[in-house]
Parts: structure tokens; sequence; C-alpha cells
């Protein structure tokens, strides 16, 4: 899952090793991967709400 | 994924990928719907748009903040269409937060005939609509005037403690819009309660 | 080759001409509130920003196809991928971007904040016009478009401030803190004003805030700035921002000439009068959709010339002008006009382009259905 | 429309081999049936890109109306009414008649090919949603026919005006943009289930060509807010016929969430138009640099950034509507970080060009006309961005540069750009270079005469959507419409070289150009109505 989450945060950025990518690629589990990118999509939408929230104190 | 698996397996592919993209499909179109009553709860939870809260709220008995004013603006609209006006016993009241207040409005049908209409309350800034409980409204629901008629409606409020210090005028808006039969009938931000005129 | 110099001699023109365009008041007006002032200097920071970006990244692409190119006999490197350059130019433009980000946060938040005005003004949009209102000062207008249609249509020579000029400009204070409240009759409009950097939408049943601290008097134009139908480029906002003392004596003036008006009320019009009148109120506020000849615009509007509806029942088309429409374009004019000038404008539709009803509507009748006494 | 084709682009040697082939037993109808029944994806494709610039002369007819009319202040050619109705058309037609169709289109005839799968997933279902087009947009057109005029309210339809105060042509509107969004729908549950299942045997996802990927991801945003928007026009059609109150504030309803709604299935939609284009571009770069697409694997993932933030980013749309303050920050926020993303292509795509052994045909002239025009988009978004800033430049000019920076220049040249690129696949004929080569560069001229000024007319102060103007403003557009005029014109050398790269011209090998790597290459040109039926041999190592 870590390996998963850390994919999904160089997703977000739009950076990744090709050999990175290639051992993503290689496993056959995308429902691994769909967990982590929702997650982290939430997590995203929540830090930048925060910030957001703070900003606006 | 089916990328590895031969041509003959890839029809059971398409049919499996098929289903699952019509399942999310029909959802994402129910969630467009869902996306209404959720605007609506997000509004009240937070404010946002100024919308106020449809029915009676409970006062919350707490200490009367004597330590500051905020000034309460009242603004009375009428809309096109019908020959009904909206008055206002005073046009802005000074309140400390905690406090019950009670402000009355006036309802004067000029037609000659019945007519029904509602008051849409809409307040600014939206961040204080949480903050404003309404504990008896005339704008819960639509009011109905014989030609001629006249009605005092009161509006009893509350401004809840917690109101953000940099609050310090909070204005309300009550715009009246006629209600067609038909329009009653069907809301799909709930009922619209039948108000008795008297 | 003669391709690359025409776009780099392209490139080059245009970054030349920047500056001039700029010079020469092509840019975003700087505006005459602290907060113009914020929004232009953002405005500013962030053009040059992209310039600086686009000046590197054009010029890396520019250079690569100038120095690698196929006709020179260039061999094709083979490398794909480099992840510290990737972290590198994914790391720079986020940091560049928080960095805009701050600035941006504190001009929102001053923005934001409507505390402790010393005016407030209610702004009403109607299909096409603004009104006004001076809470707690009695004093409300409607301001029309004041170009005449003859310079719209061509038959003559445009103004200077062709479509931005009213019949009557929201008047304001310099040096004084004004929330405006905006809200709408009927479909959303939106309140701007260039120099004042406010650009609010007024949404039929709920209303907006924002404010303005003008600090040089002047004349500022502006334009309904979201689609609103028809004649949306025909309602123009016009600001005059003037010293306290002249405010306050304007303040007065009006409110005499409001009462003056009010006493035309009490005393028996002529037919002539009132048509004069009539014929003036209906080209600022009827003519633009009914048409100067009473022909309308079937079926958003309805003709007034010929219509034996309206000739049949005049306590309708009274009520229709006071009251309006429900989800029409038509509007109430309870409140726009008073009751010289609606019963001058029932009168004049009721007699002019061939509708020769005969009869004559009485300021007084008007004003006992208003009740204004109230 | 159907019954006017211009000469068939795919190759006519096509029809002579389809005796023998496919649906055994059956004579293939010919004529008009064949067009009609056609389940063969390299028809449906040419079907849809003929339909496709059908519409988009339709729409730059109306184009041209507005900017007749823009040419000078007054009012000179037409009425507020219907320049209003030209507007909306003008949008309508070009978002979901010419942009959308032209990348269904391409989809449809490349992603079989470069994927190397015997046809679309599902045929029948293809020919289906081609055909659903022609009568929406029949009936969207119609309804100019009718009393009180057709749309005008903007492609946006911002209730209450699209509702209470619509035309009564109205529900005709509503009726036609479902069936387009039903046409939409079914093509992308297609390219899904072509995608998913009938790549060539060892081809991963990670070894698809980017055009393939781009349209993937295209193709899920596609179903995930074309029912969005079906879901908004129900309740168009609700409030206006049935007397809900979903947007009508008298009943109770809100104008504002109208706005939410919409720009929850808008914003994605923009890069709806967007995605399939930075497909294109990433295939015509490599192949004229000649040298690999530099960071594939961060291209395929800044594409599912992009994807994912697009969902996030909606009321930077709608940054005046009096939204409060934190979610004023919040969609500035986010709208900011998604250029992060954006930034990484265009660095890729320089960076492949960084080193390569460059040449510039056509549809790398395109290509790179996109890599520039559409990172000048791309600033100008940034600068709208910042939520202060956007006060004085929302609904201006200044954003209707912006957006048509974006898809003009942008999607639009993309579009161009894959034309050129495969049209010797599709016909087996480079198209005419010197005729190319005008093409390029009048539309270049044209489309910066366009709407480069318009970023100075909108930031003088001059909103969009109206029919007359302030004097200020006159000489900015005078530029505006000459190029409109310009690039108008111009656009009639495309169907030149379209027709006359049909008929004849240089013939062009397997592999027509010479970096160029993906699998349709390995197909002979013109590619004959049936390929890979037997699946190829794909080696992934041969690419990246």
């Amino acid at each position: 899952m870590w390996q998963a989450i850390k994919s999904v945060l160089a997703a977000f950025l739009g950076v990744q090793k090709d050999a990175r990518r290639r051992e993503d690629f290689a496993s056959n589990r995308p429902g691994t991967f769909i967990a982590a990118g929702l997650l982290m999509g939430v997590v995203f939408v929540v830090l930048v709400a925060l910030v957001a929230v703070l900003a606006a104190r | 994924m089916a990328s590895h698996d031969e041509q003959a397996t890839g029809r059971e592919g398409v049919r499996r990928t098929v289903t699952r993209t019509l399942v999310v499909l029909a959802g994402m179109f129910a969630f467009a719907f869902a996306l209404v009553p959720l605007y609506d709860v997000f509004c009240e939870v937070t404010g946002l748009n100024g919308k106020t809260s449809n029915s009676a709220q409970m006062l919350v008995h707490e200490e009367v903040d004597t330590s500051r004013m905020v000034t309460v603006q009242f603004i009375t609209r009428a809309s096109a269409g019908l020959p009904w006006e909206l008055d206002v016993q005073t046009r802005q009241v000074r309140v400390h937060p905690g406090q019950s207040n009670e402000v009355s409005f006036t309802f004067r049908n000029r037609g000659g005939d019945a007519s029904r209409a509602r008051a849409v309350p809409s307040v600014s800034p939206s961040e204080a609509s949480v903050h404003l409980r309404k504990l008896s409204c005339f704008c819960f629901q639509e009011q109905r005037l014989e030609g001629g008629e006249r009605l005092e409606a009161p509006l009893v409020f509350q401004l809840t403690r917690d109101l953000p210090a940099d609050i310090k005028t909070v204005t309300l808006v009550y715009t009246l819009y006629p209600v067609q039969p038909a329009q009653a009938a069907v809301s799909p931000h709930g009922p619209i309660k039948e108000g008795d005129s008297a | 080759m003669r391709t690359l110099l025409v776009w780099m001699a392209g490139g080059l023109a245009s970054a030349a001409l920047t500056p001039i365009a700029l010079a020469n008041g092509w840019n975003m007006p700087v505006g005459v509130t602290a907060v113009s002032r914020d929004i232009y200097s953002l405005h500013m920071i962030i053009f040059w920003i992209c310039v600086v970006i686009g000046v590197i990244v054009f010029g890396a692409m520019f250079y690569s196809l100038f120095r690698y190119r196929h006709s020179r006999g260039a061999k094709a490197a083979t490398f794909h991928e480099h992840t510290s350059v990737e972290v590198i130019w994914t790391a720079i433009p986020l940091l560049i971007l928080v960095g805009m980000a701050v600035p941006a946060t504190a001009t929102l938040k001053n923005m934001y904040d409507t505390s402790e005005a010393d005016l407030d003004i209610m702004v009403t949009g109607q299909q096409w016009r603004w009104r006004y209102e001076y809470l707690g000062e009695e004093v409300a207008f409607t301001s029309n478009l004041g170009t005449p249609r003859e310079q719209i249509s061509g038959a003559d020579e445009k103004g200077e401030h062709y479509l931005l000029e009213v019949d009557e400009p929201l008047v304001l204070p310099v040096g004084q803190k004004v929330r405006l409240l905006l809200t709408s009759d009927d479909v959303i409009h939106s309140w701007w004003v260039p120099d004042l950097a406010v650009k609010q939408d007024a949404i039929p049943g709920f209303v907006n805030e924002n404010w303005v601290r003008i600090e040089e008097p002047g004349i500022y134009r502006g334009q309904c700035a979201e689609l609103c139908g028809k004649d949306h480029a025909f309602m123009p906002v016009v600001v005059e921002a003037v010293e306290q003392e002249r405010f306050d004596e304007w303040l007065v003036e009006r409110k005499e000439a409001a009462a003056q008006e009010a006493q035309g009320v009490d005393r028996e019009w002529g037919m002539d009068e009132l048509m004069e009148r009539g014929e003036q109120v209906y080209g600022s506020v009827c003519a633009s959709c009914h048409q100067p000849d009473g022909t309308g615009n079937p079926p958003a509007f309805p003709a007034l010339a010929g219509n034996q509806a309206l000739l049949d029942e005049p306590e309708r088309h009274i009520s229709t002008v006071i009251d309006g429409v429900s989800g029409s374009a038509m509007p109430a004019f309870r409140n726009t006009l008073n009751a010289v000038e609606i019963a001058a404008v029932v009168t004049y539709e009721r007699n002019a382009w061939g509708n020769e009803s005969g009869d004559s509507v009485q300021p007084s009748e008007i004003a006992e259905l208003l009740e204004q006494d109230e | 429309m159907a019954s006017t084709l211009p000469p068939k682009p795919t190759p006519e040697h096509s029809t002579a081999t389809a005796g023998g082939m496919a649906e055994a037993g059956h004579a293939r109808p010919r004529g008009l049936m064949r067009w009609l029944l056609t389940t063969n994806h390299k028809e449906i494709g040419s079907l849809y890109l003929i339909f496709s610039l059908t519409m988009f002369f339709i729409g730059g007819i109306f184009a041209l109306v507005v900017r007749a009319e823009l040419f000078q202040p007054g009012l000179q050619l037409v009425q507020p009414e219907f320049f209003n109705q030209m507007t909306t058309m003008h949008g309508l037609i070009m978002v979901f008649g010419a942009i959308m169709p032209a990348f269904v289109g391409l989809a449809n005839w490349m992603v079989p090919l470069q994927i190397g799968a015997p046809d679309m997933a599902l045929p029948r279902l293809n020919n289906f949603s081609f055909w659903l087009l022609p009568v929406a947009f029949t009936l969207l057109l119609s309804t100019l026919l009718m009393p009180g005029g057709g749309p005008n309210f903007g492609w946006t339809f911002y209730a209450p005006l699209s509702t209470t105060y619509a035309p009564p042509s109205t529900t005709f509107f509503i009726l036609s943009l479902h069936i387009a969004g039903i046409s939409s729908i079914l093509g992308a549950i297609n390219i899904i289930a072509t995608i998913l299942n009938l790549r060539a045997p060892g081809m991963r996802m990670m070894d698809m060509p980017l055009f393939v990927w781009t349209w993937l991801i295209t193709a899920f945003l596609l179903i995930a807010v074309m029912p969005v928007l079906a879901g908004v026009i129900t309740m168009m059609l609700m409030d206006i016929n049935f007397g809900t109150s979903f947007f009508n504030a008298a009943g109770g309803g809100d104008p504002v969430l109208f706005q939410h709604l919409f720009w929850f299935f808008g914003h994605p939609e923009v890069y709806i138009m967007i995605l399939p284009a930075f497909g294109i571009v990433s295939a015509i770069i490599p192949t004229f640099s000649r040298k690999r697409l530099f960071g594939y694997a961060s291209m395929v993932y800044a594409t599912a950034a992009i994807a994912i933030l697009s969902f996030l980013v909606w009321a930077h749309h709608m940054f005046v509507v009096g939204l409060p303050l934190v979610a004023e920050l919040f969609f500035m926020y986010t709208t900011m970080l998604i250029a992060v993303p954006t930034g990484v292509k265009v660095f890729n795509w320089v960076a492949t060009m960084f080193r390569g052994s460059i040449s510039f045909e056509p549809p790398m002239l395109f290509a790179l006309a996109f890599v520039v025009q559409f990172t000048v988009g791309g600033f100008s978004g940034l600068m709208l961005a910042i939520s202060p800033a956007d006060f004085q430049y929302h609904d201006t000019y200044f954003v209707v540069a912006h957006f048509h920076y974006v898809l003009v220049p942008g999607a639009l040249f993309a579009i161009l750009a894959g034309a050129y690129y495969w049209l010797p696949k599709w016909t087996g004929h480079y198209p005419h270079l010197r005729l190319s080569q005008w093409h390029f560069w009048l539309s270049v001229i044209g489309v910066n005469l366009t709407f480069f000024p318009m970023h100075f007319s909108g930031l003088a102060g001059m909103p969009r959507r109206i029919p007359d103007y302030a004097l200020q403003f006159a000489d900015f557009n005078v530029a505006s419409s000459l190029g409109a005029f310009l690039f108008g014109a111009s656009q009639l050398l495309f169907v030149l070289v379209i027709i006359k790269c049909v008929r004849g011209g240089e013939k062009a090998p397997a592999k027509a150009w010479e970096g160029a790597e993906d699998l349709e290459w390995s197909v002979p040109s013109p590619a004959p109505l049936h390929t890979f039926e037997t699946p190829p041999d794909f080696h992934p190592h041969r690419q990246h």
C-alpha cells in the first residue's frame, strides 16, 4: 500500500521513474492503486481546504 | 484488466467493461440529482450563498454577549407580477449576540383578488447565515391574502454568540414572489407549507 | 530555415510590441481605489512571471528547433527521461505558485471585508437598467442608458461616451467606505466598473456584497458583465465620485426634486402635458423592448400599437405597468417610476401610434393605487 | 448532411477488397446504405471527421456573423436578439459538434490501429452513436427557425435566462443536447471497452501510445460528467415544463446551483477537449524529432493528474457570484495547482525536441504552433486563476482570448496536426506540401490576429457577448474581425488539401514518416478496410 501511495503521489506531481512505473504496472492489482488514488484525492482536498480555512482567518 | 487475454476472452472482457461503465454512468446521473439536496445541506452547514434554514430552529440558550453590538438590516422587495407590498416596521436594529429579537413585517395585497406569495430570504454576508437562527418566520410558509387584506407577521431571530467578530452588519433581504399553483405542487427543495392567512 | 526565421521574427515582434502596448493604455486600468491598485499589481506580477517562463521555455524550444535541425544533419540523442530534471521543473513552478498565492490571498481577504461601511447602497439589476437605493436616505432612482438610439443605429454621429453614458449616474462620496448590496429582479446581471475593480453578480432572490472606497473625484464608467438577454450591451454603469460636501448637497437636491414631483400628483394634468411626459418616459424605459413605434418584438415583447386587449382593459394596463408580469422581462415599475410618470406613460401608450382610446390617466389615480402616503 | 457526403475519404480500393471479408455471405450494401449501416471503425471514423468538418464550417459562419457585426461600433448587420443566438450557437456547435466529434473520429480511426485491434469493441453501437449526431444537430440548428428564435443565452446557458426567460425553442435545445450527450457517452464506452480489451497480445497499458492513453482518460471523464450535464438539462426541462424550481428563486430554488452543476460538468469538459490534443501532439513531436518522447510515464501521470484536478476547480468560473472567502481561496489554490502537471507536459515536449533531429513537415508545424499557442492560453489561464485579478478579467474579452487560445490554436490545431499526420495512412497520399504550408501560415496569422487583440480589449474593459461596444474598443475589434475572416477563409484551403489528397498526390509508403514508430505505420497506406484481423506481433521494448 505504501508503494501505491508513493506512486499516486508521484502521479499527482506528474513525475515518475521509468523503473518504478514498470514495477507498478507489473503488479496486476489495479484495486490497490484505485484505492490509494481515492484516498490521496480525499487527503488532497482536505489539505487544500484546510489551507484555505487557515488563510481566511 | 484483460490485457493479456486472448481475443476469445476479449469478448468477455468487453461485456464486463461495458457493464461496469454503465453502472458508473447510472451512478453519475443519480449523483447529479443527489447534488441538489447535498448542495442545500452544504449551504445550510457552511452558509454558502446566504441561504437560511426554512424551518423553525430552537433558541440556543446562551449568555447574551453584551460586549458587542451587531447591526441587523432588513430590506424588503416585491417581485414582478404580484400586487403585494411587504414592509418592515424598522429598517434596522442593533442587537447583542445571543439575544432573541422580534421584528414585525406587514404584508398587504393591493390587488382586488386573493393571491398567494412567498417571501424568499437571503442573508449577507453569507457567512452570517449559519449564525442566524430563526425561531419563527413568515418565510417558512407561503401566505395567502384576500384582495386589500393586510397581515402582520413577526420574525423572531437570534444571532448566536459564535458569530465571527469581524461581522458587524448583517443584512436580511426578503423578496416576495408570487406562488403559482403548479409551483407549489412540486419543489425539489422540500415541500412548501401552505400557510394560513390569519 | 526560412520557417524558423519567420517564427523568430514573429516572436521578437510581439515581444517588442508588448511594452508599447502597455504604455498605450491597452492594459488593465490601475483604478482609483486601494483594491484596484492591489489587483493591478497582482496582474502585472503574474504577467511578468508568465513572460519570464515564456522566454525560457520558448527560448529552449526555438534553440532546439534551430540547433537540432534534421536538414543540418543533426543526429538524435536517445535519452528519454531524467528524474531529477523532472523533479526540478515540477518543484520550481510549485514554489512560484505558492509565492503568487500569498499576496493574492491577502488582497482577496481585503476585498471580502465589507464591515464598517459609511454608506450602504442597494443595487438592483433589471432587464436592462440599474436601480440604486441609498439605504436610510430615502433616495432611490433608476439609471438607464443615455445614448440615443440614433447613435446606435448609425443615423447620428457617435458621442465620446457612446454606450457608457446614463441618464442618471450613481453619485458616491470620495474617501468613504461604500458597501454595495447587489441583487436582481429577473436574470443574473453583473455590476462592473473597471476603475473601481468591483465586479459582482446580481442574482435574483439573493444578495451579494462588495465595497468600494474611491480616492479621487471623477466619473467612472463600466458595464453589465453577465449576459442578461437582448440589451446586455446597453446597460452601462456610471459612477460619479464627488467630495463629501458636494455629496451631501446632492442628497438634499435629490430629495427636494422628489418632493416637488410629488406635488405634481395632486393637480389635474392636461392631455398634452401627459403625452409629452409620457413620450419621454416611454423612450427611456419602454422603447428598448416595445420599440419606439410600439410594434414590440413578439413573442417575447408584445406589440402595444393596435393591441386591442390593452385598449379594452385600462385597469389591467395600469396594473401591468405597476406590478409587472411574473417570469417575463416585464418588470414592476412601482418603485422605478413615480405616479406622474406611470400616469403619463400609460396615457401615452393608450393614445400613440394610432391607439386612439382618447382616455387619459391622472397621476392622482395612480397615487391612490400605490397609496404613496405610507 | 449525410446524403451530401463528399468523395469518400477512405481509399477507393477498400470497397473492392471488402467483398470477401468480415460478414461472410452478406453482400455489403453500397452507396448511401453502405454509409448508413457501416460498422467499420475506419468508415465511421471518416463519417465523424466529415461531420465535424461540416459543423466546423457552420459554427465558423456563425462566428463570422458575430465578427462582422463587431467590426465597427453600432448595430449594422444583425439585431441583438439574433447576435445572441449566433454567439450561443457558435459555442454549442464548436464544442459539441466540431471539436468533440473530431476527436471521436480520430479515436475511431486510430485507436484500433494503434493498439493492433481489428475494429472497435462494439461496432454496431459505434454506428448508432455516430448517427445520433446528425439528428441532434439538425434539431439544434432547426431551433433558429422556430418562433422566438434559437437558444440565445450563451453556450453556458445560465439559469434563469435559459429557463424562466428563455425562448420557447429551449425544450428542443435540451432534447438535442441530450441526444448529443448520449452519443458522446456511447462513444466513450466503446473506446474504453476497445482499449481495455482489444490490445494486441503483449501490449501492456504502459506500452500504449499517448493518444490512446489520453483518450482512455478522456473517455473516463466523459463517462463521469456527461451524465451530470444530462442531469442539469433535465432539471432545466422540468423547471420550464413541469413547474419545478430547481433554479428558480421564486420557488425556493437557486440560480447559483445551476452554475455549480454546470461547471462540475463544464470544467472536465474543457479537458475532454484538450487531453486528446495532448496525445496527438505527443505522437507528432517525437516522430519529427526522430527521438523518443521525453518522460512518457510523466506524461501519462500528468494526464491523470489533470483529469483528477479538473473535478476540483469548477468554481473558478464563478469567482464573482459571491462565493464565501474560503471557497474562493480553495478554488484559487486548486486552479493554480493544475498549472503544474500542464507545465510538465510542455517541458516534456520541449525536452523531446532538445537534441533531436528535427524536420518541419506540415503535421510538425501545426504541433509546434500548438505548443506555443496553447502555452499562451495556459499563461492567461494562470492569470485568470488569481481570484482577485479575476474580478477584473471575468466575463471580458480577456477570457474569450484565453479559451480561444486553448481551443483554436490549441485543440483545433492539434486536430489539424493529427489530420496532416494521418492523412497518408487514410488516403495513401501525402497532402500537397505547398498548399499545406499556405494553410498553416495563413491559419497561424489569422488565429493570432483574431485572438491576440482580444486580450487587450478585455483588459481595456470590453465585456463578452455584446453586439455593440464603446468607441475605445474599436481598433482591437477591427483587427479581430479581419483576422477571423482571414482564418475562416484559409480553412477552405484545408478542404482543398483533403480533396486533393483523397484524389491523388505523392504515394505514401506504409511508414509514411521516417521517425514514426507506432503500430499504425505497420499496415499499408492507405490502410485497407480490415486490418489486424490476426493480432500483430507487438514488441514492448521497440518503443519504450
